[in-house]
């Protein structure tokens, strides 16, 4: 006798993904005038590459089973903080744009807008991220988003080649500052060396700009260590010598620092991650380029812009399609097509619920504590030098300082970044608090009694920048980003736009 | 709401999606020591094995972030391989013409040097002309980038032919893996000949499109290449031989590759060979039903088309000065998202209903299409002017079909409710057809005074 | 989507979501060990505590499932209490006239005499007759049953005298606790001189309606009447005088009890009682703003309303032939739901904006209803007819709107697009307006063949 | 020196919560004359009443610091797979439907749809809701929900009297079987007394139907321990002496049994919890009541009927509010006002994605999974009775066995029911499985090593029920519940109404 049906599971999905019930397979089948799914094949697909025997998977199963696997692969995953940087920060996702727009189909499962009259939400909501870039980089032309900030990276240097192409004289050398993430470098040397560019890394104070092959150089700012330098000198020099400077940012920094823009830079690039987009182990997030105007045809991936419909009404669009590959196929600069719409439109999103006020709060409160911190260490008896920084440190350790405080960081469920040379990087970040501040002091002195408060220490240290670093310029001024503060205003916000969109 | 397919426009069913903001994958930073992310590990190697079975290959590179990366990853593995075996002069990249945009630009950004394969009458690549460009160009030959089926619908009957004229004058198959979703459990591009393959998570594996990303692009790759997959710096992914990295994080994004995983896992062998089974009769179905209206412009050699196929509309911009583009507008009259619009071939409209549409939908589909044609009838018997009619008006707003004055010459009700389904569920554009040139000559790309909008 | 109030319908935030379907709080079944469910236990302790201290109680029972269930509960908690004393005979139960209808129909499912008590002009209680009824019914008076603020909308000023009158004769104090967003931090049901009050956790406490439900409507008492509250046989809740389960579930609802814990965690006394006064605040700014086009009913003593208002329609029957539900409808066209239709008193609107209602959002709709005024005006200087009018035909539909023919004596523009905010965003209703009458008469309640939808 | 403000948390939620900025406040009190909100609180609330001091509440906290506390309050809740049946079971709520209904703003915020024009969406979902409880129940009337199974069966014992009254002869006394679920029985004790209504409690067996005091009759079916009894003689019986009979039922079980309609019952009731709603420690769930045509005036609760439009189409709005508390006041028969729309919507929206075969499937896995088990536990040496049933099982023990058995399980996280007389119930569910069956019966035989395999048990047992019980008739036949199986279907169906509702 044959096992009874009800032993097998009934949440089996393959009918939930299959359009067709096997009703309709028949029919359908039958007005192709054939007998079954097999002869249909047969019919398709060449003979000679048939495959002859079944893929060597699992067989299906129901999803609770799959759910329950799931379940436990991701329980072997331990969460530790991590205050790694080098671009990535944990931050918090607004419960309203979690569940509205990245758990929500009506945001998540739509195709490239290029049916603009029906994708008016998320065009507008890119427009807005589009805003976001420029306004706080300074720099005037931004993209609907790239993949990460390594390949903008690259991307913006393949930019300044072709620039520089266009100008008529093909420079095929990059300078890289070492105080950029190290994946960044990596990525783009990868990116360098088929095009036959060279790509040299070092500290800019050696940068040699008589070097007539000199394309651009990219500069980390705040650099990978935290440090906040004032580059408008290195830039001057750079325009003086013909030689484009990208610079690699953090938009939550520029809510305090003077923006690349104003300083000069020609091309900014960075992560948007930390505007509300969980770490991921990576990804997805979307990152951004922004740059002059007259860039604009140089300029890689999709740009939306706005352009008026058959009534005269404004209307958004993909802009500029004829840069894409689809049309200038290999003389295109870029091969970017699929890029990171939704986690860019989250960030738009974390920008808007924040507005400039509830971003610079955020951001001065992450500076704070870091100065505090760095206060603490030095009180602690730890050199931390004495550069500017945003909202990581750098504290210089010998071999075994360091070791012994990895441990501890460890065993409190910490990370924290240790380079070559011993030294351990802190980046705090918008879910660090006045009690992680404790902890770590605490994990740098080695013992749970700190020497002084914490509230002590925050009163007595001076915070911000100085002038020639300090943002003065006005961001994010449009209505947009200061109209939804409440979260009943930004739900229907996030409504509204998704009732644009089919 | 989701668009009836262009692109492998799947179901992204609930259960693929939970995983994804669950902490234990979300909140993990990239470069944690390894101990943290057991689970990850787990979730990579086993996604890896399968994606390595589903292709015919002997490793995968989960690291690139999208299809585009994925080719310019495998390009390179490319290139490392010929130039470990001293080829350094192996440059040239055969593309049939039909490829997308994205092939020749990847060719382009590893320093190739793209040479254009023409196709036959019937779509498929020209043997003659890819052997004599082969041979052509026997020495600098690097590699040629298929894409199977091809970008026009079609199971090239002569595919292993290709690759072995390929082959035969030392150059490497890389196989566009964006119509993966006809082969799965069917064929494989390791069987096939290929030697890498890039698949779109974001399309044959239930990752969600996003409006344009996120996605994922890993590589599978045959043996002789793996030892050239893409390294990571930070983590020390990759071994001495290894391109480097393309991407800033040693598995791309990591969170959306559990969608695929839960996907792999729920439908099993079975499911997966059903799914494509139902992809391609879901195609023949719909194009069976079209092809009394339009012409199919390409078949396989039996008659059928793959998981896709091209109605070609070229025939009405004389006879009814209608374009593919404005179907594609009156279709969101009909409540519909335009499939792709003039690729691979231009004034044409190319179809993917992807296993998940129900029979109910692509026969609504159908309906509108079919319903579509009696308008462009109309205009070619002269009974609706050329300019001013349903097509060209399209789409037709709320704003516009209100208005008191209405001067045109078919009714409201024509423009706005042309099918008794959109009766019970109308979806309204909220503008009218876009002028395209206006906005590329006034590049406004942030946002505009509140004033503009009244 | 979410309506402008009535009704208490304030934000549901998301945080205040998430726990509802966290497995912890969803999977446990409600007769499951105790020690299986610590965190409820500390969850339901705390809430209790929070909840005794907002309603000026001793303590709370969280097992009545909605504000008519707590209603129930309540009375019957008084009754036991009464009994306990040996008045058996206290069987009276005092309700002014405005009160809501869950009022008397609870009193009724207790056993006791429904007697009603006159209001006066300005709305309140009038004293003399409650005064002259709770010393008729001396010897039976077991309970008044009042809400505060009334649901005129206004904080009456004699509330303590009202209390002690009961008190004097013998009688309990019930308080409908449907309004406490008006009093949360302000003032107290308990300190009042309310002896129980039940609370509409999905009103004043975010959980969300549901479109009707799912609700909480948990009740606080006065010391001497705590050994009476709800108890369980099957988990041993409640001493010897509890009056027994009035709910299947011990703990009533418990997984949405986490959305009311969470908000108030998150507002804190000083963010709850800020929302109180805001929630004045709003209700006050759109009464002065709509007081110069339609009459606000009732007022405090000081001239404003508590955290709603009645606006009076009234007239307009008369003048123009329009009705409240003309009114309600004709919102729609604006995108509008409508306030409460008709209660308390009939052919009025109760609006309560809460405070989560932005001034940009309580401007729009007084500017709605200004331009409504404006309509009815048309119609009263007759120029526009009593019958075939933008109110009588409202709302609009989309089919109605764009049909060929049109013969009204007002534009297509006026019908659906009547203010600028409409023109961004327009919300259609799927169908006309609905004939009651005919509903009632021919009773269908369940799926009709679908031939009938063509 | 002040805390800097950057030590507070940056996520309060005040200002998420309130609508008008303190901008706006400001400009708010002006129109209205005033100077500050405390001068709005002193016009509003009398002076005698207004509260001295703050509310004895902990002050205001960030979003991160309670959805942490929340997580560890969650934590101290352990889940168990409770098999304790009493009418709540656990279940699988399907993704889209948690998702896109139990998750989403759009469903969850709305009011009661007193605005019919506009809340055809979810009209038309209670319109399915009613339809899955007349056609399970077998009666044609029913409403769009109660609060729970037992306030449900109140409601019916108050219709009874309500009827009896109406006929002119006022019955005042009630038998409640003792086979129906305690909390049932408790409840409607509770609700009877005060209206002086007499309740019994007892065996039917034993019932008298010459009381002429008799206005009904209360049955649990299948029984609370159980056990499934054919009714038809005790209706006939009842029906001949004036009595009503009101059946509490589960509407899983009646795909394959027969309906209460059909064996004469009056009223059904029941609870809609398992049809995807999770137990949520007791609810909120969905109850339901149904009933004939002729009892429509009594019944309680909202309908929602179907009417039509100025234009003559068909339109659902709520029916009969005449017979609501809002009109009829003190002579109501009931006080239900909030019932549980959003968990009905749920429950049909269970019943859509299943289909009448996919509910089948569903009871013919418990039904058949619970078979096995009762085979095995008679195959160990354990009484588990003669009676039909559907997945519940009564395990007649002594209270040694009892007491080591209850403790064998409580180690393996299971909660069975334990009876007064030392028997245990274990009631399966949908989340059952073959490898739940084979632990239940290791724990009950005391090893790891059964004596028999599961599979060859599940071939050898009969399942279904004797000719008298089992179903015959249709059900869910209307297309709706046909059509949606697929998820892209189901998704695009609960899109289509929510985009029907404002
Ligand atoms: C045939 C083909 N190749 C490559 C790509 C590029 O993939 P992606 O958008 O993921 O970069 C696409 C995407 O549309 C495609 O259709
Ligand atoms: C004043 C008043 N009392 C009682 C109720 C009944 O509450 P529920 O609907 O929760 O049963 C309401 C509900 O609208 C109400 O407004």
């Amino acid at each position: 006798m044959a096992i009874p049906d009800f032993l097998s599971p009934t949440d089996t999905f393959i009918h939930r993904h299959l359009g067709p019930t096997d009703a309709d397979v028949s029919e359908m089948l039958g007005a192709l005038g054939l007998q079954s799914l097999e002869a249909l094949t047969a019919a398709t697909v060449p003979a000679d590459i048939r495959l002859q025997q079944e893929l060597d998977l699992p067989l299906h199963r129901g999803e609770q089973a799959v759910m329950q696997e799931i379940r436990s692969i991701a329980a072997q995953n331990k969460i530790y903080r991590s205050l790694l940087g080098m671009g990535y920060h944990d931050c918090v996702t607004p419960g309203v744009i979690q569940r509205n727009i990245f758990e929500n189909p009506a945001w998540y499962t739509q195709y490239t807008p290029y049916q603009a009259e029906i994708a008016q939400g998320r065009l507008e909501a890119l427009v807005n991220f589009q805003t976001l870039v420029t306004d706080l980089t300074g720099l005037p032309l931004a993209n609907a988003s790239l993949l990460d900030e390594a390949t903008a990276a690259a991307e913006a240097m393949a930019m300044c080649l072709a620039i520089s192409r266009s100008a008529g004289s093909e420079r095929t050398e990059f300078f890289v500052s070492q105080d950029c993430h190290p994946q960044t470098i990596a990525v783009m040397q990868t990116r360098a060396e088929p095009l036959g560019m060279t790509l040299y890394m070092g500290r800019t104070q050696t940068l040699d700009f008589s070097n007539p092959q000199l394309a651009g150089i990219l500069l980390q700012y705040p650099a990978t260590d935290g440090s906040v330098v004032d580059y408008s000198d290195l830039v001057t020099k750079a325009h003086t010598a013909g030689v484009l400077v990208v610079v690699a940012t953090d938009l939550l920094a520029l809510t305090l620092l003077r923006s690349p823009g104003e300083f000069g830079a020609d091309i900014a690039i960075g992560s948007t991650q930390r505007f509300g987009v969980p770490l991921g182990f990576g990804g997805p997030h979307a990152a951004f380029l922004s740059t002059a105007e007259s860039f604009k045809r140089q300029m890689p991936g999709r740009i939306v812009g706005i352009s008026k419909d058959a009534t005269g009404k404004p209307a958004s669009r993909l802009s500029l399609q004829t840069r894409e590959q689809h049309i200038r196929r290999e003389k295109a600069t870029s091969n970017i097509c699929t890029a990171q719409v939704l986690l860019a439109i989250m960030a738009s999103m974390y920008a808007i619920y924040h507005g400039p006020e509830g971003l610079r709060r955020i951001a001065e409160r992450v500076h704070g504590l870091t100065v505090v911190l760095a206060e603490g260490l030095r009180k602690l008896g730890f050199d931390v030098g004495t550069e500017a920084y945003f909202d990581t440190v750098l504290v210089r350790l010998t071999k075994a300082q360091a070791n012994l405080i990895l441990a501890r960081a460890s065993k409190a469920c910490i990370n924290l970044r240790s380079h070559e040379d011993h030294s351990i990087g802190i980046a705090l970040d918008e879910v660090s608090s006045e009690e992680e501040v404790r902890r770590l002091l605490e994990i740098f002195a080695g013992q749970d009694q700190l020497p002084f408060q914490i509230k002590d220490l925050s009163r007595s240290v001076t915070t911000g920048f100085p002038v020639n670093l300090s943002r003065t310029s006005a961001y994010l001024t449009h209505e947009v980003f200061n109209r939804y503060h409440s979260e009943h205003e930004m739900l229907r916000y996030i409504h509204r736009l998704e009732a644009k969109d089919l | 709401m989701i668009p009836l397919g262009s692109c492998t426009m799947k179901l992204n069913a609930t259960s693929e999606m939970l995983p994804v903001t669950w902490p234990e994958f979300s909140r993990l930073h990239p470069f944690a020591p390894q101990e943290q992310a057991k689970g990850y590990q787990e979730l990579f190697r086993q996604l890896e094995t399968w994606l390595a079975e589903i292709t015919g290959f002997s490793s995968v590179s989960l690291q690139p972030n999208a299809g585009s990366q994925g080719e310019y990853a495998g390009l390179m593995v490319i290139r490392a391989y010929h130039r470990s075996r001293g080829d350094l002069h192996r440059d040239v990249c055969l593309i049939p013409v039909s490829a997308h945009g994205t092939n020749p630009a990847s060719a382009a950004m590893v320093g190739m040097t793209v040479v254009v394969v023409a196709c036959d009458q019937q779509g498929n690549v020209n043997l003659a002309d890819l052997e004599a460009k082969a041979t052509q160009h026997r020495d600098r030959l690097s590699a040629l980038m298929l894409t199977y089926p091809s970008t026009h619908g079609v199971f090239e009957a002569d595919v292993r032919r290709i690759c072995q004229i390929v082959h035969t004058h030392g150059g490497q198959v890389y196989m566009d893996g964006a119509n993966m979703n006809a082969q799965v459990g069917l064929c494989r591009p390791g069987d096939i000949g290929a030697d890498v393959c890039h698949l779109n998570l974001h399309k044959t594996f239930c990752i969600p499109h996003g409006g344009g990303g996120p996605g994922m692009g890993p590589i599978g790759v045959a043996h002789h290449l793996t030892p050239f997959l893409p390294g990571h710096p930070v983590t020390r992914l990759g071994g001495k031989d290894s391109i480097g990295p393309v991407s800033a994080a040693p598995y791309g994004s990591p969170s959306i590759v559990t969608i695929s995983w839960v996907y792999i896992a729920l439908m099993g062998r079975d499911g997966l060979t059903k799914a494509t089974q139902v992809a391609i009769l879901n195609a023949n179905y719909m194009a069976k039903r079209l092809e009394k209206y339009y012409p199919i412009l390409y078949r396989g050699t039996s008659g059928f088309v793959a998981h896709e196929f091209i109605l070609d509309l070229r025939q009405f911009k004389e006879t009814a000065g209608v374009e593919a583009m404005d179907v594609a507008k009156r279709l969101m009259d009909y409540g519909f998202h335009a499939p792709t619009v003039s690729f691979p071939v231009a004034g044409t409209l190319m179809i993917e209903p992807t296993e998940s549409e129900s029979r109910a939908e692509l026969d609504r589909f159908c309906e509108t299409m079919i319903l579509i044609h009696a308008e462009i009838q109309a205009i070619i018997e002269g009974r609706q002017p050329r300019t001013n009619n349903l097509l060209k008006n399209a789409p037709h707003t709320a704003q516009v079909v209100t208005a008191s004055e209405w001067t045109r010459p078919y009714s409201r009700e024509e423009a706005a409710f042309p099918a008794p389904w959109v009766r019970d569920h109308k979806f309204w554009p909220s503008v009218s057809r876009i002028d395209e040139a206006y906005g590329d000559r006034h590049l406004i790309c942030t946002c505009p005074p509140i004033e503009s909008y009244s």
